[in-house]
């Protein structure tokens, strides 16, 4: 067994966040409401320092807590995606916050607390602590889509949100207990001994059950519905957080889960993987055309592009894992970028919600027409830009594995797709100019420009990201 | 048939049909009573299957709190009961049908169980013989299982503060008690007046 | 030597073309005449050197064209005494009318224009006539349909002369269509388009079957079958004629040259220039003489109604080009050539002689209009009349040698061949009309009254070849400048002399001499022995058609005036159909042009518009929005919606476990 | 310089100039001026380099030259360029035709001047790519990325159905590109690279062919584009600026064409001759069909992009007649389409920026008032008719005489084509030039300015010159032709000796 | 007849469908729907502790321990939530719920 202090190292990041949300809520209670601002700073701080902790040099693969939790290259990969993905919400978040006036220090200590919980979900080995972690997310995540208490859609936002999600989180419980009465133990690499050669109805049973509570999270079809409602309802950096840090996690354990532990039944999750994905794709794709409200829109651009990440996970191999890594990865970048330009523009006191508002932004700014536009063509998977080389190691591993038909209905789709983002370039650079727009905070603007350099210039030099996927998908295996 | 078969009977008989009542009942109140019948009766079971400490849990932590939050909530928000609205009806064929067609899917499956070769190998009881439920779970709650405990207190901790920030309210014009203020207070800052009574202020 | 023959006219293109409007109207003209006459001279030079003297077979290659594997094409002159035939023929009209332009288009304030496009149509024209491969021909054989086109459409103001334009072109786009298809199956045969290649394979071709559009057929038959369909749309054949009367909205100069002695003939040219393959197949020259025979007779009858004075000359040259195929498809190769070069001659001095009329008329060409015309313009008058008589073949002048022969030709060929019999008979009756519309001609230009002298102009507006010259008035018809009578005078000559002069050598007793070998004559084609025999029928056939021509015109318009009302009258039907060109016209139209436009229209909107973007793209969109609208209400905000969707994803996944079993 | 040679400084000296152009602030008349002239002085300099890579290039060296390779995805998706005969005469087309594009647009574009000069320069630098690539993905990123800025540049400085025609363009020529992405993955797999040079030796079962055939054939079919997929070049070319019509008529059409000759033949040969009748009727559908929409059209775009569908017709049937002819035919063809096709919408430019309309009725008789445009339109004119001494016969002969020797139908049928381009060219022709000037709107018309002659004269001197010596470009692919057809006699005839050992 | 296994999962699967059924049919009140998940949960611990006994292994029971302390959590979130809302809209009927859709 690994020595104590020892397997602490392997959770600093976890440990830094739990603590530290710890210290800035007694802080944040203390000071009642002076300054608040400094714990949205030190929060960002804190996911900084916990970034930064994933490259401490520790051995490759490390189990502790009696194998409930893994710290592994995968995880380390992952848990920088989420991080990145706090970090850069919350970063976004403070303007915002201010001027709706919600600004309390609980935000940040509650991104905290979530945030910890999708550790613990990325690093989770065993049925018990994917549920700790994932129900340590979701109940931060039910409170902050309803932060903003005294609106109605907020409210409803997160109401909304906590049913299903309740419904969700029983339905892989279910399936977990199913799972757990199979094998008799809760172990991802049990289960795995377990299942292996004895296929049992059962299993899959539990199997559907437990997909279909993680699908929630990933806000895959049908299990999506929450997210258009949920996207246009919660505060738009809380939708920016939702829809780059809690992915993450959940796009994570879902390939730690089916890679560890049911490579016995591959047929059965992959037969609800491509059913979900197909769907997902083509719901994201459709459905996204018929919105005008930008955060509903990125729902189901959210939706669809999950559809897409899956696709990598069909084949359910080394390449296809990296290929969901790596698009996962370019998927957030994207996110944010998006969500940084929502943020980045005020028509007078109100935020840009709505496509017509972004009218003609060409004329008015046009370095973020230029960024924003770049984004959705990145979105839409255009070359050269990054979306695309995400599109290409999802598919390629699928069809490698010989899914011809679902690469050939998804690349499709995607030109459906295609259409609605287009849409959006449409108003911004065709359309006649509407209201100038009030300038906001640099550090919006600046992610902005971090993001869109990422997806513009990723193919000029793409080894990194290329070689830390790899890394990160060989040791899952 | 045994004590414990009847047993067994009795109590999800009971747990089933308070359980149908929770959803079928008109009036909150009354949901929220069935949800307690339920839960005491799913205590029953628990008992029968051998897991006292998670029996008594249920009943103190469940009916105790939980259920007990709930009807505090029903009894707050005052809802008055409303009819059924058509859309039930409507939706109850279909809706009905899925159930149904679910329920007997996982009764087909389920009642057909079969475990993992590898998985039966320890069976017996989950307790060691020499000692109680409780002790075996208490012997493994804090060394083995440190992690979700402490995970749990986080989650409990999230609870807490959302809790208290979605619903908690700084009104301008509520008094709110300051104990050190009262402390501190003597008898030179009070001022007693005599107010006459029954002639209003 | 020869390059300048070629080159000098492109020079004067591209100084006339590019320079026109720097220099002034009046260098331009001079320039490019003067390098025309240039060319011409040493044409005759040539012709001496190459048809009397000994110089050899002389091609000079300038340059490659192209080269693709097989495929070699240069850029080289071929100059053997066909082709010097040819440069005597083209450069000399071409000189003539360049002079004679100078008189008659001294009033257009476009003339730079005008000289520069003779010249670039004399450049191709002679790249035609020296091109050593099918390719190069087949550059001058568009490049003169491009010069012919900017001709007719000289003047661009008027509607008619853009339609005429294009039409001339498109229909000979027609003819070169299956041009081009004989040269990619020369190609295909012999893997050569030059021509001492294909004429060196050709005899081994001879009943070679070929596997083409789906038949199994004679290949040199189909070859040639398909070459002759470019001869005919570029000499004005049955079926592929219509444009040729058209092209006559052009200045006058212009018809003379081109659509009388020059580019009219290149079809002539072509299957003479080939005859080593045709030779090779004798349905192809049947084809060759009906179809000869046929534009003879047709173009003929057509010529007895017309009443544009241009109009009559341009059937004329139909027909007369009817006789030179029907020469050619008798195998008489050196008859169809000699019948060029004297035709060159005398159509382009009544097409000058006409021109001299109209000029004198104010640009009036309605013959209706004219009449007396004798008195007013006693030299044009001469001048037509010489080449009326050339024409119509009287005895001694270039006509009775070259057009006889070719009567003469056909009779002897009968004895061998159905289609010979028809050219016989054709060509004979032919032989009869064309006296008869030719004195028509005359008399009604220059005999009689002038009906309406100038009164009526307005009423005939569409023939007015009125560029620029809108001073209609009440002026006396007025000789022409010494300009224009000067190539009037010289053309006259050769239209008397060049039967007499040169008949010996083209189709005589030195035919082997002159020629060379560059007409090809099968070892069977003894055509020109066997005319020697023919019987007095034959020999005066056509000289007595040409009395009764004669005759007749004269009473129907000199003797009995009114008699051509009286029997068009009578005769209404027949006078129309003739009228109308044998409703040619109409018919193309509604055949060809107006399905075109109305496919078109139906592709275009039917087609791309409704199928093609109604099912795709437009389609494909209208159904996306249609299934988004529909899964956008699936989502009705409803938590109870959301949760059943979950439950039925679920049921669903396990329903297809559960009865597809674990697999 | 960090190890990259010519071709790389071709593909990024555009980029280089779009940087500059985009460091320019403000949007005064001066920044506007600075804007115009930094783009043309790099498409200029673009072009004398790549004019120095041809001095480098040796046509008679059938391979692939001028390579360059790093490692990109990984170690078997390489950044890798090269050209051979086949691809040099279109890098030289584009650099060629680019500086037109800015000048053509000195005077007209005044809106956003900047972002237009960077979507050009951008545009640039994707499509030599493409010309350039020697890696198939890397070929795909800049084959699928020229949608962007052309996309840019339809919708924001084209007509009134400008949104129409830019979504029509890009989801068109999205969908079918993505097919053949798929295609590249399946061969990836086979092939455990992307590197052109390795897959051309690479044998794909011919099963396996014939899918990876159709889905590069719905990519580039698309981008010809071929009947029945072309509707959506006329709306394209119509609503496009003018620069926009010239880049799309002359470079982004073409790589369809490449496409084909530097995939679909030599990497899929079986399926290339067992898919040629396909494409041959396709081809004639194409010629015949849309040269008789032409003849019908309104708008004098319009006619000239449809009359493009019927060039690429030929094209394609040149491809496909799977020899020397035809295959130099149509690289031929395309190239002199580039040039003509090219002049010719800078024509229709020239009258649009005068009297802003396109339509064909608003015309007529500008000869009178515009000589020397009537002149350089007839030679374009003539061009497209295809008449020997232009340019454009000698494409069209080629892959006519190539398609005669593969089948003699297909021959006779897009013969046609000649007789219906002379109508729809020449009615045309006369409807716009010829005619009595009578419309009041063009009384005060004025002809080409120095600016239009400058840019017109090059083209008509290439125009005329390429009809009479066609040589420096038929001789500069003929080498990688010829391999190229021997190669792929020498697959289809081990195929034939497979199938005959079968039976 | 002994009570084995299969009827504590019979038992737990006809709740957990309650439960289900509870959140989809119901249109009164959020309340109830509440009330459904805690059944769920309820059907779930039965499932594991029944598992637990009858494998022999204390996991399942520890599992449940824990699922009952996170459920009372979601208890809470949930009626905050609830309450919030309550507050904005003045109602808690189901069918009130959905000013966002489409």
């Amino acid at each position: 067994m690994t020595p104590i202090s020892f397997a602490l190292a392997h959770t600093l990041p976890e440990l830094i966040l739990a603590g530290g949300a710890l210290v800035l809520l007694m802080l944040g209670a203390f000071r009642a409401g002076k300054g608040d601002w400094i714990i949205s700073e030190l929060a960002i701080g804190l996911l900084g320092i916990a970034l930064l902790t994933l490259f401490f040099p520790l051995e490759g693969k490390a189990l502790i807590w009696d194998g409930a939790f893994i710290d592994d290259t995968f995880g380390r990969f992952m848990k920088g995606l989420a991080l990145m993905g706090a970090l850069v919400s919350l970063l976004l978040s403070r303007e915002y916050m201010a001027r709706e006036k919600i600004d309390q220090f609980e935000f940040p200590v509650l991104i905290l607390l979530a945030t910890t919980g999708m550790l613990m979900l990325i690093s989770a080995q065993n049925l018990i602590g994917l549920y700790l972690g994932l129900e340590l997310m979701s109940l931060a995540l039910y409170v902050v889509a309803a932060f903003h208490r005294d609106n109605v859609r907020a409210s409803e936002a997160g109401l909304k949100y906590f049913v299903l999600g309740a419904l969700s989180s029983g339905m892989l419980l279910y399936g977990s207990s199913l799972i757990y009465g199979f094998a008799g133990t809760v172990s991802f690499t049990g289960i795995a001994d377990a299942i292996h050669g004895n296929v049992s109805i059962g299993v899959v049973f539990g199997l559907v059950f437990l997909l279909a509570g993680l699908a929630f999270k990933m806000s895959m079809v049908p299990f999506h519905m929450w997210t258009p409602d949920v996207y246009e309802g919660a505060p738009t950096p809380v939708t920016a957080f939702f829809a780059s840090a809690p992915k993450m996690a959940a796009v994570a354990i879902t390939l730690r889960i089916i890679i560890t532990a049911f490579p016995g039944v591959t047929p059965q999750w992959q037969q609800i993987v491509v059913f979900m994905s197909l769907l997902s794709m083509a719901l994201g794709s459709f459905a996204a055309i018929g919105q005008t409200n930008l955060k509903r829109l990125m729902a189901y651009s959210s939706i669809g592009h999950m559809g897409f990440a899956m696709v990598g996970l069909v084949p359910g191999t080394e390449q296809g894992i990296r290929g969901v890594l790596i698009y996962m990865a370019i998927y957030l970048t994207m996110t944010l970028g998006a969500f940084a330009a929502l943020l980045s523009m005020r028509v007078g006191e109100r935020y840009v919600e709505t496509i017509p508002d972004l009218a003609g932004l060409s004329r008015t700014n046009g370095s973020m027409a230029f960024f924003l536009a770049m984004t959705m063509f990145s979105l839409a998977g255009i070359p050269p830009l990054a979306g695309f080389f995400a599109k290409l190691y999802v598919f390629q591993p699928a069809i490698d594995a010989g899914f011809y038909w679902l690469a050939t209905i998804g690349v499709l789709l995607s030109v459906v797709s295609t259409f609605y983002y287009l849409r959006i370039v449409k108003v911004i650079y065709f359309d006649a100019p509407a209201e100038a727009f009030s300038p906001v905070k640099r550090e919006v603007t600046g992610v902005l420009w971090v993001a869109s350099f990422g997806i513009l210039l990723f193919w000029v030099y793409p080894a990194p990201v290329l070689t830390a996927a790899t890394n990160a998908a060989k040791s899952l295996f | 048939m045994n004590a414990a078969a009847a047993f067994f009977y009795l109590f999800s008989t009971v747990m089933i049909g308070s359980a149908f009542m929770v959803i079928a009942a008109r009036n909150p109140v009354h949901s929220v009573l069935f949800l307690i019948l339920a839960f005491v009766n799913a205590s029953g079971l628990f008992m029968l299957l051998g897991a006292e400490f998670l029996a008594m849990i249920l009943v103190i932590v469940y009916v105790g709190a939980v259920a007990v939050l709930f009807l505090f909530v029903v009894m707050m928000l005052d809802v008055d009961f409303a009819e059924l609205k058509q859309g039930f009806l409507q939706y109850l064929p279909v809706g009905a049908l899925i159930g149904a067609a679910v329920l007997i899917e996982l009764v087909l499956v389920v009642g057909a169980w079969t475990m993992a070769p590898a998985a039966i190998g320890g069976a017996g009881s989950p307790t060691p013989p020499d000692v109680s439920n409780t002790l075996a779970i208490g012997r493994v709650l804090y060394t083995k299982y440190v992690y979700f405990f402490q995970a749990a207190g986080l989650v409990l901790l999230t609870a807490m503060i959302g809790a208290i920030v979605l619903t908690l309210r700084h009104k301008p014009d509520v008094k709110r008690q300051v104990i050190a203020d009262q402390n501190a207070r003597d008898k030179s800052d009070v001022q007693l007046k005599k107010v006459p009574s029954r002639a209003g202020v | 030597m020869y390059q300048a023959i070629v080159f000098l006219p492109l020079l004067g293109f591209l100084i006339a073309g590019l320079f026109g409007r720097v220099i002034g109207a009046r260098p331009a003209e001079l320039v490019t005449t003067g390098l025309l006459f240039v060319s011409a001279i040493l044409a005759w030079v040539t012709f001496i050197s190459v048809g009397y003297g000994h110089a050899a077979l002389n091609v000079p290659v300038i340059a490659n064209w192209m080269n693709s594997g097989a495929l070699h094409v240069d850029w080289a002159l071929r100059v053997d005494t066909l082709t010097s035939v040819m440069l005597v023929v083209v450069t000399s009209v071409s000189a003539l009318v360049h002079l004679y332009s100078i008189g008659y288009m001294h009033e257009d304030p476009a003339r730079q224009r005008f000289f520069a496009y003779l010249s670039l149509f004399t450049f191709a024209m002679l790249m035609l006539v020296t091109s050593d491969n099918l390719v190069q021909m087949f550059f001058g054989w568009e490049g003169v349909g491009l010069a012919s086109y900017l001709l007719i459409g000289f003047w661009y103001e008027k509607p008619s002369a853009n339609a005429a334009a294009i039409k001339a072109f498109v229909v000979n786009r027609v003819g070169d269509f299956g041009f081009a298809l004989g040269i990619f199956m020369i190609f295909a045969l012999t893997g050569s388009v030059a021509f001492d290649q294909i004429f060196a394979a050709a005899p081994g071709l001879a009943g070679k079957p070929i596997h083409a559009f789906g038949l199994t057929m004679d290949a040199m038959t189909l070859t040639c079958l398909l070459l002759f369909m470019g001869a005919m749309g570029k000499s004005a054949q049955f079926l592929l004629h219509t444009w040729l009367p058209d092209a006559m909205e052009g200045p006058t100069p212009v018809s003379a040259l081109i659509h009388a002695a020059t580019m009219v003939t290149a079809g002539v040219f072509m299957v003479a220039r080939l005859s080593p393959l045709f030779e090779q197949a004798p349905v192809a020259l049947s084809v060759v003489t009906v179809v000869g025979a046929t534009t003879a007779i047709f173009a003929a009858t057509v010529g007895l109604v017309q009443n544009d004075i241009k109009r009559v000359i341009a059937y004329s040259t139909c027909s007369q080009l009817g006789y030179m195929f029907v020469a050619l498809g008798v195998g008489g190769y050196s008859l169809a050539i000699f019948h060029l070069f004297t035709h060159a001659f005398f159509k382009a001095l009544l097409f000058l002689g006409a021109g001299s009329v109209i000029h004198a008329m104010h640009h009036e060409q309605d013959m209706r209009n004219m009449g007396g015309l004798r008195k007013d313009i006693p030299f044009t008058f001469w001048m037509m009349t010489i080449g009326t008589l050339a024409l119509t073949g009287f005895p001694f002048t270039a006509g009775f040698y070259s057009k006889d022969a070719i009567i003469e030709a056909s009779y002897a060929a009968s004895a061998h061949s159905g289609a010979a019999v028809y050219g016989f008979l054709m060509t004979l009756i032919a032989a009869g009309l064309t006296s008869f519309y030719s004195w028509r001609l005359v008399f009604m230009t220059f005999y009689g009254t002038r009906a309406g002298a100038g009164h009526d102009d307005h009423g005939h507006a569409h023939a007015h070849d009125d560029h620029g010259h809108h001073a209609h008035g009440h002026h006396a018809p007025h000789e022409s400048p010494i300009v224009m009578l000067v190539p009037l005078a010289l053309l006259a000559i050769g239209a008397l002399l060049a039967g007499i002069v040169f008949n010996g050598h083209f189709i005589g007793h030195a035919y082997d001499e002159f020629w060379k070998g560059s007409l090809f004559t099968g070892a069977g084609n003894h055509l020109l022995h066997d005319m020697h025999d023919v019987p007095a029928v034959a020999v005066y056939g056509a000289t007595v058609m040409m009395v009764l021509g004669f005759l007749g015109s004269l009473y129907v318009y000199v003797i009995a005036p009114g008699t051509a009302q009286r029997i068009a009258a009578q005769h209404q039907l027949v006078y129309k159909f003739l009228l109308n060109k044998w409703y040619f016209d109409e018919l193309y139209n509604f055949i060809f042009v107006r399905p075109a436009f109305w496919l078109g229209r139906l592709f275009w909107k039917g087609g791309d518009g409704r199928i093609i973007d109604g099912l795709g793209p437009d389609g494909i969109s209208a159904r996306v929005i249609d299934v988004t609208n529909r899964v956008v209400k699936l989502q009705t905000g409803y938590v109870y919606h959301y949760a059943f969707a979950m439950l039925i994803g679920v049921a669903v996944i396990i329903t297809w476990y559960l009865v597809g079993g674990v697999r | 310089m960090f190890g990259f040679g010519i071709l790389s400084g071709l593909i990024f000296l555009p980029l280089v100039g779009a940087a500059f152009i985009l460091a320019l602030r403000g949007d005064d008349e001066a920044t506007r001026r600075n804007a115009r002239w930094a783009a043309l002085v790099t498409t200029l300099i673009t072009f004398g380099l790549s004019l120095v890579a041809w001095s480098r290039f040796d046509i008679t060296n059938p391979g692939f030259q001028l390579v360059e390779q790093k490692e990109w995805l990984g170690a078997t998706i390489l950044y890798k360029l090269g050209v051979d005969g086949i691809s040099m005469p279109f890098v030289l087309l584009t650099t060629f035709l680019m500086p037109f594009c800015i000048a053509s647009s000195w005077e007209t574009i005044n809106t956003r001047v900047r972002e237009y000069m960077i979507a050009f320069l951008v545009l640039e630098t994707l499509m030599i790519g493409v010309f350039g690539a020697l890696d198939l993905m890397l070929f795909y990123v800049f084959f699928e990325g020229g949608l962007i800025p052309m996309f840019l540049i339809i919708g924001i400085w084209g007509g009134k159905r400008r949104i129409y025609a830019s979504f029509k363009f890009f989801l068109y020529t999205l969908a079918g590109s993505l097919l053949m992405l798929l295609a590249i993955f399946a061969m990836y797999g086979v092939a455990g690279t992307t590197d052109i040079v390795t897959l051309l030796k690479t044998a794909f079962p011919v099963g396996m062919q014939k899918y990876l055939w159709l889905a590069f054939f719905a990519s580039f079919a698309v981008k010809m584009p071929m009947w029945p997929v072309h509707t959506w070049l006329p709306d394209a070319h119509v609503e496009a600026p003018t620069a926009g019509s010239v880049i799309l008529a002359g470079i982004l059409l073409k790589m369809g064409g490449y496409g084909f000759l530097r995939f679909s033949l030599p990497m899929f040969p079986d399926a290339s001759q067992y898919f040629a009748p396909l494409v041959f009727t396709l081809s004639i559908i194409a010629i015949v069909y849309t040269s008789l929409v032409a003849l019908v059209q309104e708008d004098m775009k319009k006619l000239i992009a449809y009359s493009s569908v019927a060039h690429m017709g030929f094209v394609t049937m040149g491809i496909f007649a799977l020899n020397q002819q035809g295959v130099q035919g149509a690289v031929f063809q395309m190239v002199s389409h580039g040039i003509v096709s090219g002049a010719l919408f800078l024509c229709v430019g020239v009258v649009y920026d005068r009297m802003h309309t396109r339509e064909i009725a608003a015309y007529g008789g500008l000869v009178n008032r515009m000589p020397l445009y009537a002149v350089a339109l007839l030679v374009f004119t003539m061009a497209n008719v295809g008449l020997p001494g232009t340019s454009g016969f000698v494409g069209e002969f080629l892959t006519l005489i190539g398609a005669f020797n593969a089948n003699s139908w297909v021959a006779l049928f897009a013969t046609t084509g000649v007789i219906l381009s002379a109508a729809y060219a020449l009615y045309l022709y006369r409807r716009v030039v010829f005619g009595v000037l009578d419309k009041p709107s063009l009384k005060t018309i004025k002809d080409l300015s120095a600016r239009e002659i400058a840019l017109l004269a090059p083209l008509l001197v290439l125009t005329i010159y390429y009809g009479v010596q066609p040589g420096p470009i038929l001789d500069a692919c003929a080498a990688s032709v010829t391999l190229l057809v021997k190669n792929l006699d020498s697959a289809l005839a081990v195929t034939k000796t497979a199938a005959v050992a079968l039976h | 007849m002994a009570i084995g296994l299969n009827q504590y999962l019979i038992v737990a699967a006809m709740l957990f469908t309650l439960g289900v059924a509870g959140i989809i049919l119901n249109r009164k009140n959020i309340i109830i729907i509440l009330m459904s998940v805690e059944l769920i949960l309820l059907a779930v611990n039965i499932n594991l502790v029944a598992f637990s006994t009858f494998l022999g292994d204390l996991t399942g029971q520890i599992f449940s321990l824990l699922i009952l302390t996170v459920a009372a959590a979601e208890a809470a979130i949930g009626l905050a939530v609830l309450v919030t809302y309550f507050r904005n809209r003045g109602s808690i009927a189901v069918e009130d719920i959905n000013v966002m859709k489409g």
